[in-house]
């Protein structure tokens, strides 16, 4: 632990995804007809703003959930492996994918928090609405994640990505990729499914925080998505390996190198996801997740199985 | 050393939580609290190296609390409001039957001659987490989904009589 | 010192039990009376953590508790299920008034 | 906040400030060219419009305010964070000046929040206002009673300070978690309702800046930006011959579109606001006359339109009214706002 060679990533962990968060955010912000320093102006905008609390709030508990949501994106990106020299993720664990998605989870706790802090009845519907979003799309997202473990036999990410030598998981099992790609969205409830902060609540769970506070909701949330993103590198788009199609190693480059080009390409297929969809609301999107996602996941889930079992 | 002293505060921080749930005063207090027990739970079990058990925990009883909220706010008197919350019966009664049990594990925790070896938690660690987990996260999925069906259809199969006062 | 470590997490493990315990008998609400079952099922799943470290044969029993964790989550929400339903039923969600309906 | 360091930013931030209008219900013509000039002017220097006062660097009044409108001004300014400014516009003429003066002074004084909220008026069109001696806010868009959630009511007043929200509209909206139980509408200032009788009003809208105005409100609360600002673009300049009805057929044919607003029923339970049966029928129907020769949609009173949200997820409320453009003209109301029957509760302010 105390080699500083493995302590470097960790402590550059954070700013390199707030980093490549705001990144992701100017791109967004270039598909929906902004321009592309606009988040870097509201970051400044919303750090020399004044805070602002409610009559009768719980502020403390809406703070905790403000500050665990950013934490637990970059929590959730330490077992993602990013191709580094060394070791493949910031910290190897053997179970980093269910690591991951506690972390997932935690995040929408946090939401709901937020939103339940202010006492205000829009932030209020806001945090409620978290909740059937996450109950409906951690099933999906969890049999997507689940998946590619039951194909490469592991829940370490690391041996997961080893594991498509020749073929990717995004090909053999494109159900699969697809659902990680729409409940990534969804476990970032952002796109189709920012009903949580939706403006038909005046922002919902956002809805009364200003300042900083509202800072962290809303760049804790462009962290997630670019974490979640980064999970699906090693889950279906074989992690730092070049594509297969290349025959062995012709371009070869450095591991983190191909990591990036392909969290590009996973950030670009969700920024299209956004165009493609106006934001659903809560029975819409219950309705998507309940009759069509989760019946693919499963069918998608036995498929791998019984080809693995076989 | 270390782990020791990690483990005492982790325990701690698990047992004033466990007790600030009954003594909240709002109901996303107490489920913020039941969480946060779980969560020191789960880093003590990480800090002895039963890593899946840890983070298990920290992901099936995420998912719980928030399953506990959506009741919570259907179900109690007063989920969201800040004001003291009180609703106990047979206070002394159960307090006396609850300072039984602790004693009586307590006793057990500090008296019995546990069984100890030398720890080797990361040679047990890895050497069987490959095969059977899948099997238990794909079991562990469906079972969750049965549960969340049938829990729907509980609540639903009753029309729309959401409208009604007590 | 593994011994001396074993014995904390116990008796953290009692506490947490016993206060679930005296939640679970105290209080009226339902959902708070699952609240404190469920801070007993956290002190269980503390002291059969700490016994395995101590014994050092964590492995492959531990499937085990992840299935008895998962088992309690579904076992929370279907119970959760059956207030509701006997709230929409009776208009009852506190543990007395079902008591007394059952009279 | 350190002064040196604070100043460029402010100057740098100043320059795209968050803007949440309010305006009161247009009861003249006078009162709606305001309205739908501030928005242009918005539009025109490409700044945000602000969800929620949280969110406001610019609170900016469009329109002569009434007695109770101008309650809500101040309670909601009350809980605008610093820096802030308040901007207050009664003709088209004097828009641009106010916003320009409002952001030179935004970037030069802004950060201090004792400045925002004491210090001296700049120019009559720039005015601050103290937190101290605010009113009770009768109708803050987040006024929640909290003490009886469990299966009965929250007693909500909705709006008139939300986005894409009918003007000077405040619905009285009692919820059940997030179904609206109850609904009644009040439109500030103007007592009504004034059913519309024979000949409809005259107005300067055609009937197609009339569906164009719904559909903005429509496609901004669903979320689907894009065709809500190609449709603001329509709405606000002249379109080509051939613009209006290519627009309107792409709209009504969108699949995407038409799913996320499936399953919402306009109707109250003793009459009928509209005459399309829900929000995609209403939506597609406004699309498909876009740049025809049909008559003007039809326009229900506010307290039709309030009645018809009975029954609808909170969501799923917000997009009935929007696709309904209830015609706050004709007026509602006034309304007994909600009192608790505990008296210790306390609304905030």
């Amino acid at each position: 632990m105390a080699d500083p060679a493995t302590l470097l990533p960790l402590l550059l962990l954070a700013p390199a995804l707030v980093v490549v968060a705001g990144l992701a955010a100017a791109a967004g912000a270039v598909t929906t007809g902004g321009r592309p320093g606009t988040p870097a102006v509201e970051t400044l905008r919303l750090l020399t703003k004044q805070r602002r609390r409610t009559p009768a709030d719980d502020p403390l508990l809406a703070r905790i959930g403000l500050t665990v949501l950013p934490v637990a994106a970059v929590l959730a990106l330490a077992v993602v492996p990013l191709g580094l020299p060394g070791t493949g993720a910031p910290v190897d664990l053997d179970v980093g994918l269910v690591w991951f998605n506690a972390m997932e989870v935690l995040a929408w706790f946090a939401v709901w928090t937020a939103g339940w802090g202010p006492n205000a009845a829009t932030a209020l519907v806001g945090g409620y609405r978290v909740l059937p979003l996450g109950l409906a799309y951690e099933l999906p997202h969890m049999l997507a994640i689940t998946t590619p473990a039951i194909a490469a036999g592991s829940l370490d990410p690391a041996t997961v990505a080893d594991a498509q030598h020749g073929l990717w998981y995004a090909v053999w099992m494109p159900v699969a990729f697809l659902l990680y790609l729409v409940s990534t969205a969804a476990m970032a409830f952002w796109g189709p499914f920012a009903a949580p902060l939706g403006r038909d609540l005046a922002g919902g769970a956002a809805a009364e925080h200003a300042g900083l506070d509202r800072l962290l909701l809303r760049a804790g949330r462009w962290m997630l998505l670019v974490a979640a993103a980064a999970m699906a590198v090693p889950l279906f788009l074989g992690g730092g390996a070049p594509p297969p199609i290349t025959g062995p190693d012709p371009f070869g480059g450095p591991p983190w190198l191909w990591v990036g080009i392909k969290l590009l390409v996973v950030l670009a297929l969700l920024l299209g996801l956004r165009r493609l969809m106006p934001v659903l609301r809560m029975e819409r999107f219950a309705t998507l997740a309940w009759t069509v996602l989760i019946p693919l996941a499963v069918a998608q889930a036995l498929v791998v199985t019984v080809v693995v079992l076989l | 050393m270390t782990l020791l002293v990690l483990v005492a505060a982790l325990g701690l921080v698990a047992v004033v939580a466990g007790i600030g749930v009954f003594v909240a005063d709002s109901m996303a207090r107490a489920t913020f609290l039941l969480l946060a027990s779980f969560v020191a739970v789960a880093v003590v079990l990480l800090a002895f190296g039963l890593t899946y058990l840890g983070v298990v925990v920290v992901l099936m009883m995420t998912i719980e609390m928030m399953i506990m909220v959506v009741f919570m706010v259907m179900l109690m008197m007063n989920p969201a409001g800040l004001e003291p919350m009180t609703m106990v019966h047979n206070r002394r009664g159960s307090r006396v039957i609850a300072l039984g049990v602790f004693a009586v594990l307590a006793a057990g925790a500090l008296l019995v001659p546990w069984p100890t070896s030398a720890p080797a938690p990361t040679t047990a660690r890895g050497t069987d987490l490959m095969g059977p987990q899948m099997l238990t996260m794909a079991v562990l999925g469906l079972t969750l989904l049965a549960a969340i069906v049938g829990t729907v259809a509980l609540s639903v199969s009753r029309g729309p009589a959401r409208g009604g006062g007590r | 010192m593994t011994e001396v470590t074993l014995r904390v997490v116990l008796v953290a493990a009692a506490a947490l039990v016993a206060t679930g315990v005296h939640g679970a008998l105290s209080q009226q609400s339902i959902v708070m009376i699952m609240m404190g079952l469920e801070l007993v099922v956290n002190g269980l799943v503390l002291a059969t953590g700490g016994i395995w470290w101590a014994e050092g044969r964590p492995g492959n029993a531990s499937v085990l508790v992840v299935v008895l964790v998962t088992v309690m989550a579904v076992e929370m929400a279907t119970g959760f299920a059956v207030a509701l339903a006997l709230y929409r039923a009776r208009r009852v969600d506190l543990a007395d008034d079902a008591a007394e309906l059952a009279r | 906040m350190v002064v040196s360091l604070a100043r460029p930013l402010l100057r740098l931030t100043a320059r795209r400030p968050h803007v949440l209008t309010i305006a009161p219900a247009p009861t003249s013509d006078d009162l709606l060219a305001v309205r739908l000039a501030a928005e242009i002017e918005l539009a025109r220097r490409g700044w945000p419009t602000a969800d929620s006062p949280a969110d406001a660097d610019l609170v900016r009044v469009a329109g002569e305010v009434g007695p109770r409108m101008a309650r809500v001004v101040r309670a909601v300014w009350a809980t605008v964070p610093a820096p802030r400014g308040l901007v207050s516009v009664d003709s088209v003429g004097e828009l641009p000046e106010a916003l320009d003066a409002a952001v030179a002074w935004l970037a030069r004084d802004g950060a201090d929040a004792s400045v925002a909220s004491d210090g001296p008026s700049l120019t009559p069109d720039v005015r601050t206002a103290s937190s101290s001696h605010v009113a009770p806010a009768m109708a803050d868009l987040a006024d929640a009673d909290r003490d009886g959630l469990a299966l009965d009511a929250l007693h909500v007043a909705l709006g008139p300070v939300l986005p894409h929200w009918p003007a000077g509209l405040v619905v009285h909206a009692t919820l059940a978690g997030d179904l609206v139980t109850d609904a009644r509408a009040e439109v500030l200032d103007v007592p009504g309702p004034r059913e519309p009788t024979g000949p409809r009003r005259r107005t300067p809208r055609g009937p197609d800046h009339l569906r164009l105005d719904a559909l903005v409100r429509v496609l901004g609360l669903a979320g689907a930006d894009r065709a809500a600002a190609r449709a603001r673009t329509l709405r606000d300049g002249v379109p080509v011959p051939g613009e209006l009805p290519a627009f309107g057929r792409r709209l009504a044919r969108s699949r995407t579109l038409a799913w996320t607003l499936r399953g919402i029923p306009l109707s109250a339970t003793d009459h009928v606001p509209v005459p399309e049966p829900t929000v995609e029928a209403r939506v597609r129907a406004l699309a498909a006359g876009l740049g025809g020769s049909l008559a003007p949609p039809v326009r229900p009173a506010p307290h039709r339109a309030a009645a018809a949200l009975v029954g609808l997820e909170l969501g799923a409320a917000r997009l009935a009214l929007a696709a309904m453009d209830p015609d706050t003209g004709l007026g509602a109301g006034p309304v007994d706002a909600h009192r608790p029957a505990a008296a210790h509760h306390e609304h905030h302010g």
